[in-house]
Protein backbone atom coordinates (compact mmCIF):
# COMPACT_ATOMS: atom_id res chain seq x y z
CA UNK A 1 0.00 0.00 0.00
CA UNK A 2 1.16 3.54 -0.95
CA UNK A 3 1.11 5.65 1.77
CA UNK A 4 1.49 10.08 1.16
CA UNK A 5 2.09 12.76 3.47
CA UNK A 6 1.27 16.02 2.93
CA UNK A 7 2.42 19.46 4.12
CA UNK A 8 3.68 19.83 7.82
CA UNK A 9 3.22 15.76 8.00
CA UNK A 10 5.12 15.36 4.90
CA UNK A 11 8.01 17.37 6.19
CA UNK A 12 8.00 15.82 10.03
CA UNK A 13 8.00 12.92 8.56
CA UNK A 14 11.04 13.63 5.70
CA UNK A 15 9.66 11.94 2.95
CA UNK A 16 6.23 12.69 0.65
CA UNK A 17 6.02 9.02 -0.12
CA UNK A 18 6.59 5.15 0.72
CA UNK A 19 5.71 1.64 0.47
CA UNK A 20 4.11 0.54 3.83
CA UNK A 21 3.71 -3.30 4.73
CA UNK A 22 1.73 -3.37 8.50
CA UNK A 23 1.76 -6.51 10.37
CA UNK A 24 -1.75 -8.36 10.78
CA UNK A 25 -3.73 -6.68 13.55
CA UNK A 26 -3.25 -3.21 12.12
CA UNK A 27 -6.96 -2.39 10.66
CA UNK A 28 -8.20 0.81 10.85
CA UNK A 29 -6.09 4.11 10.08
CA UNK A 30 -5.92 4.99 13.82
CA UNK A 31 -3.88 1.53 14.04
CA UNK A 32 -1.69 2.78 11.14
CA UNK A 33 -0.93 5.77 13.02
CA UNK A 34 -0.09 4.45 16.34
CA UNK A 35 2.21 1.92 14.33
CA UNK A 36 3.59 4.66 11.84
CA UNK A 37 4.46 6.83 15.29
CA UNK A 38 6.54 3.83 17.24
CA UNK A 39 8.69 3.62 13.72
CA UNK A 40 11.38 6.48 14.57
CA UNK A 41 11.15 10.10 16.43
CA UNK A 42 10.52 12.18 12.67
CA UNK A 43 6.94 9.14 12.79
CA UNK A 44 6.14 10.01 16.32
CA UNK A 45 6.67 13.85 15.78
CA UNK A 46 4.34 13.91 12.89
CA UNK A 47 1.50 11.65 14.90
CA UNK A 48 2.07 13.40 18.55
CA UNK A 49 -1.31 14.39 17.96
CA UNK A 50 -3.27 11.85 15.47
CA UNK A 51 -6.28 13.54 16.66
CA UNK A 52 -5.92 16.57 14.36
CA UNK A 53 -4.23 14.65 11.48
CA UNK A 54 -7.07 14.16 8.56
CA UNK A 55 -6.70 10.76 6.46
CA UNK A 56 -7.82 9.75 2.82
CA UNK A 57 -8.57 6.16 1.62
CA UNK A 58 -7.95 5.86 -2.24
CA UNK A 59 -8.34 10.04 -2.57
CA UNK A 60 -11.31 9.79 -0.59
CA UNK A 61 -11.63 11.70 2.48
CA UNK A 62 -11.69 8.60 5.46
CA UNK A 63 -12.47 8.38 9.11
CA UNK A 64 -9.92 7.63 11.91
CA UNK A 65 -11.87 4.59 12.59
CA UNK A 66 -12.42 3.27 8.88
CA UNK A 67 -10.39 -0.34 8.20
CA UNK A 68 -7.47 -0.16 5.06
CA UNK A 69 -7.96 -3.32 4.04
CA UNK A 70 -7.92 -2.88 0.04
CA UNK A 71 -6.44 0.31 -0.25
CA UNK A 72 -4.06 1.03 -2.77
CA UNK A 73 -3.05 4.87 -1.57
CA UNK A 74 -3.78 5.85 1.80
CA UNK A 75 -2.83 9.39 2.40
CA UNK A 76 -2.20 11.76 5.88
CA UNK A 77 -2.21 15.51 6.40
CA UNK A 78 -3.48 18.56 8.26
CA UNK A 79 -6.24 20.03 8.29
CA UNK A 80 -7.00 21.60 4.63
CA UNK A 81 -6.26 25.35 3.97
CA UNK A 82 -7.68 25.87 0.22
CA UNK A 83 -9.57 28.26 -0.93
CA UNK B 1 -21.55 19.29 -16.01
CA UNK B 2 -18.86 21.20 -13.63
CA UNK B 3 -15.52 21.43 -15.12
CA UNK B 4 -12.28 21.86 -12.79
CA UNK B 5 -9.11 22.75 -13.04
CA UNK B 6 -5.85 22.77 -10.44
CA UNK B 7 -3.01 24.25 -12.33
CA UNK B 8 -0.21 26.89 -11.25
CA UNK B 9 -1.05 29.23 -14.19
CA UNK B 10 -3.14 32.08 -13.48
CA UNK B 11 -7.13 32.01 -14.74
CA UNK B 12 -8.72 34.85 -16.79
CA UNK B 13 -12.22 35.39 -15.32
CA UNK B 14 -13.59 37.23 -18.30
CA UNK B 15 -13.15 34.08 -20.34
CA UNK B 16 -14.42 31.37 -17.88
CA UNK B 17 -17.16 33.88 -17.55
CA UNK B 18 -17.63 33.91 -21.60
CA UNK B 19 -17.25 30.45 -21.86
CA UNK B 20 -20.25 29.92 -19.83
CA UNK B 21 -22.77 32.23 -20.90
CA UNK B 22 -21.58 31.92 -24.80
CA UNK B 23 -24.09 31.38 -27.71
CA UNK B 24 -26.93 31.54 -24.48
CA UNK B 25 -30.06 33.66 -23.63
CA UNK B 26 -31.39 31.35 -20.66
CA UNK B 27 -28.85 32.38 -18.29
CA UNK B 28 -30.02 35.02 -15.88
CA UNK B 29 -27.37 35.34 -12.96
CA UNK B 30 -23.70 34.34 -13.08
CA UNK B 31 -21.84 34.80 -9.89
CA UNK B 32 -17.97 34.74 -9.73
CA UNK B 33 -15.55 34.91 -6.60
CA UNK B 34 -11.79 35.20 -7.27
CA UNK B 35 -9.87 34.52 -4.04
CA UNK B 36 -6.44 36.57 -3.90
CA UNK B 37 -3.43 36.56 -2.28
CA UNK B 38 -3.37 39.62 0.51
CA UNK B 39 -0.51 40.59 2.73
CA UNK B 40 -1.45 43.31 5.16
CA UNK B 41 1.09 43.71 6.89
CA UNK B 42 3.88 43.32 4.08
CA UNK B 43 5.76 40.52 5.12
CA UNK B 44 4.82 38.20 2.87
CA UNK B 45 7.24 36.86 0.01
CA UNK B 46 4.59 34.20 -1.65
CA UNK B 47 1.77 32.23 -0.61
CA UNK B 48 3.28 28.50 -1.08
CA UNK B 49 0.22 26.11 -2.41
CA UNK B 50 0.46 22.39 -1.73
CA UNK B 51 -1.74 19.96 -2.81
CA UNK B 52 -2.69 16.37 -2.99
CA UNK B 53 -3.13 15.61 -6.93
CA UNK B 54 -5.95 13.65 -8.19
CA UNK B 55 -7.92 13.97 -5.23
CA UNK B 56 -7.94 17.84 -5.16
CA UNK B 57 -9.68 17.61 -8.81
CA UNK B 58 -11.33 14.93 -7.51
CA UNK B 59 -13.10 16.80 -4.16
CA UNK B 60 -13.75 19.85 -6.41
CA UNK B 61 -15.74 17.60 -8.28
CA UNK B 62 -17.37 16.05 -5.88
CA UNK B 63 -18.41 19.72 -3.80
CA UNK B 64 -19.96 21.01 -7.40
CA UNK B 65 -22.03 17.57 -8.08
CA UNK B 66 -23.32 18.07 -4.61
CA UNK B 67 -24.14 22.24 -5.29
CA UNK B 68 -25.73 20.77 -8.69
CA UNK B 69 -28.10 18.89 -6.79
CA UNK B 70 -28.94 21.60 -4.54
CA UNK B 71 -29.48 24.35 -6.76
CA UNK B 72 -30.41 24.25 -10.77
CA UNK B 73 -26.95 25.31 -11.89
CA UNK B 74 -26.21 25.71 -15.74
CA UNK B 75 -22.89 26.15 -15.21
CA UNK B 76 -20.34 25.61 -12.54
CA UNK B 77 -16.41 26.12 -13.01
CA UNK B 78 -13.61 25.63 -10.15
CA UNK B 79 -10.09 27.22 -10.85
CA UNK B 80 -7.89 26.30 -8.06
CA UNK B 81 -3.95 27.23 -8.44
CA UNK B 82 -0.95 25.60 -6.72
CA UNK B 83 2.46 26.58 -6.24
CA UNK B 84 3.93 29.87 -5.36
CA UNK B 85 1.31 32.92 -5.50
CA UNK B 86 2.37 36.47 -4.90
CA UNK B 87 0.74 39.26 -2.85
CA UNK B 88 -2.21 40.38 -4.97
CA UNK B 89 -2.34 37.29 -7.00
CA UNK B 90 -5.32 34.88 -8.05
CA UNK B 91 -5.87 31.33 -5.75
CA UNK B 92 -9.27 30.59 -6.62
CA UNK B 93 -11.89 30.72 -9.10
CA UNK B 94 -15.39 29.54 -8.73
CA UNK B 95 -18.39 30.51 -11.62
CA UNK B 96 -21.98 29.22 -11.48
CA UNK B 97 -24.65 30.26 -13.68
CA UNK B 98 -28.54 29.68 -12.93
CA UNK B 99 -31.54 31.10 -14.29
CA UNK B 100 -32.01 32.65 -11.63
CA UNK B 101 -30.21 34.85 -9.23
CA UNK B 102 -30.09 33.09 -5.99
CA UNK B 103 -29.11 29.61 -7.07
CA UNK B 104 -25.99 31.33 -8.47
CA UNK B 105 -25.51 33.56 -5.18
CA UNK B 106 -25.81 30.10 -2.97
CA UNK B 107 -23.98 27.72 -5.00
CA UNK B 108 -20.65 29.83 -5.09
CA UNK B 109 -21.13 30.94 -1.30
CA UNK B 110 -21.51 27.11 -0.81
CA UNK B 111 -18.54 25.94 -3.03
CA UNK B 112 -16.33 28.22 -1.88
CA UNK B 113 -17.32 27.14 2.41
CA UNK B 114 -16.50 23.33 1.22
CA UNK B 115 -13.59 24.11 -1.01
CA UNK B 116 -12.07 25.79 1.92
CA UNK B 117 -12.63 22.52 4.41
CA UNK B 118 -12.69 19.74 1.98
CA UNK B 119 -10.18 19.76 -0.88
CA UNK B 120 -6.55 18.59 0.00
CA UNK B 121 -4.84 21.99 0.11
CA UNK B 122 -2.26 23.69 2.31
CA UNK B 123 -1.14 27.00 2.08
CA UNK B 124 2.23 27.98 3.46
CA UNK B 125 3.57 31.74 4.04
CA UNK B 126 6.87 32.20 2.91
CA UNK B 127 8.15 36.07 4.04
CA UNK B 128 10.36 38.18 2.66
CA UNK B 129 13.71 38.02 3.99
CA UNK B 130 13.74 40.97 5.72
CA UNK B 131 10.50 40.05 7.76
CA UNK B 132 10.29 39.05 11.76
CA UNK B 133 9.20 35.75 12.53
CA UNK B 134 9.30 32.22 10.25
CA UNK B 135 6.38 32.08 8.26
CA UNK B 136 5.22 28.86 8.03
CA UNK B 137 1.91 26.53 7.71
CA UNK B 138 -1.68 28.57 7.71
CA UNK B 139 -3.55 27.08 10.35
CA UNK B 140 -6.96 26.79 9.53
CA UNK B 141 -10.04 29.02 10.96
CA UNK B 142 -12.58 28.15 13.55
CA UNK B 143 -14.72 30.61 11.19
CA UNK B 144 -14.26 28.16 8.48
CA UNK B 145 -15.66 25.25 10.21
CA UNK B 146 -18.60 27.96 11.28
CA UNK B 147 -19.35 29.17 7.62
CA UNK B 148 -19.74 25.11 7.31
CA UNK B 149 -23.11 25.07 9.22
CA UNK B 150 -25.24 27.18 7.28
CA UNK B 151 -25.58 24.66 4.75
CA UNK B 152 -25.89 21.34 7.17
CA UNK C 1 -15.99 54.48 -1.74
CA UNK C 2 -19.01 53.49 -3.88
CA UNK C 3 -18.88 53.88 -7.61
CA UNK C 4 -22.59 53.88 -9.35
CA UNK C 5 -23.30 53.81 -13.15
CA UNK C 6 -26.26 53.76 -15.00
CA UNK C 7 -25.57 53.39 -18.88
CA UNK C 8 -27.02 52.52 -22.08
CA UNK C 9 -23.40 50.87 -22.82
CA UNK C 10 -22.24 47.54 -22.15
CA UNK C 11 -19.97 46.80 -19.35
CA UNK C 12 -16.17 44.74 -18.93
CA UNK C 13 -16.51 42.47 -15.84
CA UNK C 14 -12.81 41.75 -16.48
CA UNK C 15 -11.59 45.82 -16.04
CA UNK C 16 -13.92 46.27 -13.13
CA UNK C 17 -12.64 43.22 -10.96
CA UNK C 18 -8.98 45.17 -12.48
CA UNK C 19 -10.21 48.63 -11.51
CA UNK C 20 -10.76 47.27 -8.21
CA UNK C 21 -7.85 45.17 -7.23
CA UNK C 22 -5.01 47.11 -9.40
CA UNK C 23 -1.57 47.47 -7.45
CA UNK C 24 -3.79 46.35 -4.10
CA UNK C 25 -2.27 43.33 -1.91
CA UNK C 26 -5.09 43.78 0.97
CA UNK C 27 -7.74 42.32 -0.74
CA UNK C 28 -9.22 38.84 -0.33
CA UNK C 29 -11.97 38.30 -1.94
CA UNK C 30 -13.55 39.46 -4.56
CA UNK C 31 -17.32 38.85 -5.99
CA UNK C 32 -19.24 39.38 -8.81
CA UNK C 33 -22.97 39.27 -10.24
CA UNK C 34 -23.98 39.93 -13.97
CA UNK C 35 -27.61 39.65 -14.80
CA UNK C 36 -28.03 38.80 -18.20
CA UNK C 37 -31.40 39.07 -20.26
CA UNK C 38 -32.76 35.63 -20.33
CA UNK C 39 -35.62 34.45 -23.96
CA UNK C 40 -36.40 31.19 -22.12
CA UNK C 41 -39.36 30.71 -24.82
CA UNK C 42 -37.24 32.25 -27.48
CA UNK C 43 -40.19 35.07 -27.98
CA UNK C 44 -38.08 37.94 -26.83
CA UNK C 45 -36.79 40.20 -29.21
CA UNK C 46 -35.55 42.61 -26.70
CA UNK C 47 -35.85 44.03 -22.71
CA UNK C 48 -36.64 47.52 -22.47
CA UNK C 49 -35.68 49.36 -19.56
CA UNK C 50 -36.97 52.22 -18.67
CA UNK C 51 -35.42 54.04 -15.66
CA UNK C 52 -35.56 57.56 -13.33
CA UNK C 53 -32.40 59.54 -14.54
CA UNK C 54 -30.74 61.26 -11.53
CA UNK C 55 -33.24 59.12 -8.84
CA UNK C 56 -31.55 55.54 -10.52
CA UNK C 57 -28.12 56.83 -9.20
CA UNK C 58 -28.83 58.46 -6.20
CA UNK C 59 -31.07 55.03 -5.12
CA UNK C 60 -27.98 53.00 -5.75
CA UNK C 61 -25.38 54.79 -4.15
CA UNK C 62 -27.87 54.75 -1.16
CA UNK C 63 -28.17 50.99 -1.31
CA UNK C 64 -24.22 51.03 -1.78
CA UNK C 65 -23.31 53.18 1.57
CA UNK C 66 -25.98 51.24 3.59
CA UNK C 67 -23.77 47.73 2.21
CA UNK C 68 -20.47 49.26 3.35
CA UNK C 69 -22.20 49.99 7.04
CA UNK C 70 -22.92 46.79 7.41
CA UNK C 71 -19.91 44.84 5.69
CA UNK C 72 -16.16 46.41 5.93
CA UNK C 73 -15.74 46.41 2.04
CA UNK C 74 -12.74 47.48 -0.14
CA UNK C 75 -14.89 48.08 -3.16
CA UNK C 76 -18.00 48.50 -4.22
CA UNK C 77 -19.21 48.62 -7.68
CA UNK C 78 -22.68 48.97 -9.88
CA UNK C 79 -23.60 49.05 -12.97
CA UNK C 80 -26.88 48.87 -14.52
CA UNK C 81 -27.70 49.43 -18.01
CA UNK C 82 -31.14 50.76 -19.48
CA UNK C 83 -32.72 51.11 -23.33
CA UNK C 84 -33.01 47.95 -25.28
CA UNK C 85 -30.97 44.49 -23.92
CA UNK C 86 -31.37 41.67 -26.13
CA UNK C 87 -31.56 38.06 -25.15
CA UNK C 88 -27.51 37.23 -23.38
CA UNK C 89 -26.88 40.58 -23.08
CA UNK C 90 -25.59 41.64 -19.46
CA UNK C 91 -28.28 44.21 -17.51
CA UNK C 92 -26.61 44.48 -14.49
CA UNK C 93 -22.93 44.18 -12.67
CA UNK C 94 -22.29 44.10 -8.90
CA UNK C 95 -18.66 43.94 -8.03
CA UNK C 96 -17.58 43.77 -4.31
CA UNK C 97 -14.07 43.69 -2.54
CA UNK C 98 -13.08 42.12 0.83
CA UNK C 99 -10.68 41.05 2.90
CA UNK C 100 -12.67 37.95 3.45
CA UNK C 101 -15.45 36.13 1.55
CA UNK C 102 -18.33 36.30 3.42
CA UNK C 103 -18.37 39.73 3.21
CA UNK C 104 -17.94 39.58 -0.05
CA UNK C 105 -20.78 37.67 -0.84
CA UNK C 106 -22.88 38.90 1.37
CA UNK C 107 -22.51 42.45 0.63
CA UNK C 108 -23.08 41.08 -3.22
CA UNK C 109 -26.29 39.36 -2.56
CA UNK C 110 -27.50 41.99 -0.43
CA UNK C 111 -26.98 44.73 -3.19
CA UNK C 112 -28.97 43.04 -5.75
CA UNK C 113 -31.96 42.19 -3.71
CA UNK C 114 -32.15 46.06 -2.83
CA UNK C 115 -31.50 47.12 -6.56
CA UNK C 116 -34.27 44.73 -7.47
CA UNK C 117 -36.73 46.28 -4.95
CA UNK C 118 -35.37 49.78 -4.66
CA UNK C 119 -34.28 51.36 -7.92
CA UNK C 120 -35.89 52.61 -10.02
CA UNK C 121 -35.86 50.75 -13.51
CA UNK C 122 -38.57 49.25 -14.83
CA UNK C 123 -38.60 46.11 -17.54
CA UNK C 124 -40.77 45.85 -20.55
CA UNK C 125 -40.80 42.50 -22.37
CA UNK C 126 -40.55 43.60 -26.79
CA UNK C 127 -41.75 40.45 -28.16
CA UNK C 128 -40.64 39.12 -32.13
CA UNK C 129 -43.16 39.91 -34.56
CA UNK C 130 -43.97 36.36 -34.79
CA UNK C 131 -44.55 35.53 -31.19
CA UNK C 132 -48.31 35.29 -29.56
CA UNK C 133 -49.08 37.35 -27.05
CA UNK C 134 -47.91 41.17 -26.14
CA UNK C 135 -44.92 41.37 -24.44
CA UNK C 136 -45.47 44.50 -21.91
CA UNK C 137 -44.21 45.65 -18.56
CA UNK C 138 -42.62 43.02 -15.77
CA UNK C 139 -44.28 42.74 -13.06
CA UNK C 140 -42.39 42.34 -9.73
CA UNK C 141 -42.05 39.22 -8.08
CA UNK C 142 -43.25 38.15 -4.53
CA UNK C 143 -39.85 35.77 -4.61
CA UNK C 144 -37.87 39.39 -4.65
CA UNK C 145 -39.83 40.64 -1.88
CA UNK C 146 -39.45 37.86 0.35
CA UNK C 147 -35.58 38.00 -0.55
CA UNK C 148 -35.50 41.69 1.15
CA UNK C 149 -36.88 39.65 4.54
CA UNK C 150 -32.91 37.75 4.71
CA UNK C 151 -31.44 41.20 5.11
CA UNK C 152 -34.64 43.00 8.02
CA UNK D 1 -44.16 71.58 -9.13
CA UNK D 2 -42.80 69.18 -11.47
CA UNK D 3 -44.95 65.76 -12.00
CA UNK D 4 -42.49 62.87 -13.36
CA UNK D 5 -44.40 59.41 -14.40
CA UNK D 6 -42.49 56.47 -15.28
CA UNK D 7 -43.69 52.83 -17.02
CA UNK D 8 -46.82 52.51 -17.23
CA UNK D 9 -47.79 55.36 -15.46
CA UNK D 10 -46.32 57.39 -18.03
CA UNK D 11 -48.28 55.31 -20.89
CA UNK D 12 -51.58 55.68 -19.36
CA UNK D 13 -51.57 59.64 -18.39
CA UNK D 14 -50.05 59.61 -22.00
CA UNK D 15 -47.07 62.40 -21.21
CA UNK D 16 -43.99 61.96 -19.08
CA UNK D 17 -43.62 65.03 -17.09
CA UNK D 18 -45.72 67.62 -16.48
CA UNK D 19 -46.31 71.25 -13.86
CA UNK D 20 -48.63 70.89 -11.39
CA UNK D 21 -50.27 73.05 -9.34
CA UNK D 22 -52.74 71.63 -6.98
CA UNK D 23 -54.96 73.68 -5.03
CA UNK D 24 -55.23 74.44 -1.04
CA UNK D 25 -56.18 71.37 0.55
CA UNK D 26 -54.24 68.94 -1.41
CA UNK D 27 -51.56 67.81 1.20
CA UNK D 28 -49.93 64.82 1.10
CA UNK D 29 -49.05 61.97 -1.87
CA UNK D 30 -52.62 60.48 -1.76
CA UNK D 31 -54.37 63.55 -2.18
CA UNK D 32 -52.51 64.09 -5.03
CA UNK D 33 -53.02 61.31 -6.46
CA UNK D 34 -56.85 61.61 -6.04
CA UNK D 35 -56.39 65.36 -7.07
CA UNK D 36 -54.66 63.79 -10.53
CA UNK D 37 -57.33 60.78 -10.79
CA UNK D 38 -60.55 63.30 -11.73
CA UNK D 39 -58.53 65.28 -14.00
CA UNK D 40 -59.62 63.15 -16.83
CA UNK D 41 -60.02 59.38 -17.90
CA UNK D 42 -56.39 58.96 -18.55
CA UNK D 43 -55.64 59.91 -14.95
CA UNK D 44 -58.36 58.08 -13.62
CA UNK D 45 -56.78 54.53 -15.15
CA UNK D 46 -53.61 55.41 -14.22
CA UNK D 47 -54.00 56.05 -10.65
CA UNK D 48 -57.59 53.51 -10.31
CA UNK D 49 -55.39 51.39 -7.89
CA UNK D 50 -53.18 54.04 -6.11
CA UNK D 51 -52.22 51.16 -3.41
CA UNK D 52 -49.72 49.97 -6.17
CA UNK D 53 -48.82 53.25 -7.25
CA UNK D 54 -45.22 54.05 -5.88
CA UNK D 55 -44.41 57.98 -5.06
CA UNK D 56 -40.75 60.13 -4.49
CA UNK D 57 -40.02 63.33 -3.71
CA UNK D 58 -36.91 65.57 -5.16
CA UNK D 59 -35.45 61.36 -6.13
CA UNK D 60 -36.30 59.45 -2.78
CA UNK D 61 -38.73 57.28 -2.26
CA UNK D 62 -41.71 58.74 -0.14
CA UNK D 63 -44.83 57.65 1.57
CA UNK D 64 -48.42 58.23 0.43
CA UNK D 65 -49.42 59.89 3.77
CA UNK D 66 -46.02 62.37 3.26
CA UNK D 67 -47.03 65.84 2.38
CA UNK D 68 -45.31 66.93 -0.83
CA UNK D 69 -44.88 71.18 0.26
CA UNK D 70 -41.81 72.23 -0.53
CA UNK D 71 -40.84 69.43 -2.55
CA UNK D 72 -39.85 70.80 -6.43
CA UNK D 73 -40.10 67.26 -8.33
CA UNK D 74 -42.86 64.68 -7.24
CA UNK D 75 -42.76 61.32 -9.03
CA UNK D 76 -45.56 58.15 -9.29
CA UNK D 77 -44.33 54.67 -11.17
CA UNK D 78 -45.38 51.17 -10.84
CA UNK D 79 -42.83 48.76 -8.11
CA UNK D 80 -39.73 48.73 -9.89
CA UNK D 81 -38.44 45.65 -11.40
CA UNK D 82 -34.73 46.39 -12.13
CA UNK D 83 -31.62 44.18 -11.68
Amino acid sequence: MKALYFAWVRERIGIAEEELSPPAGVATLADLMAWLAARGENYAHAFENPQVIRTALDRVHAKHDAPFAGAREVAFFPPMTGG
Amino acid sequence: MATVSVQDADYDTAAEIAAMTAGRTDVGAVVTFSGLCRDDGGTLDALEIEHYPGMAEDEILRVCAEAEARWPLQGCRVIHRHGAIRPGDNIVLVVTASAHRVAAFAAADFLMDYLKSEAPFWKRNRRRADAPGDGGWVSPKASDEAALDRWR
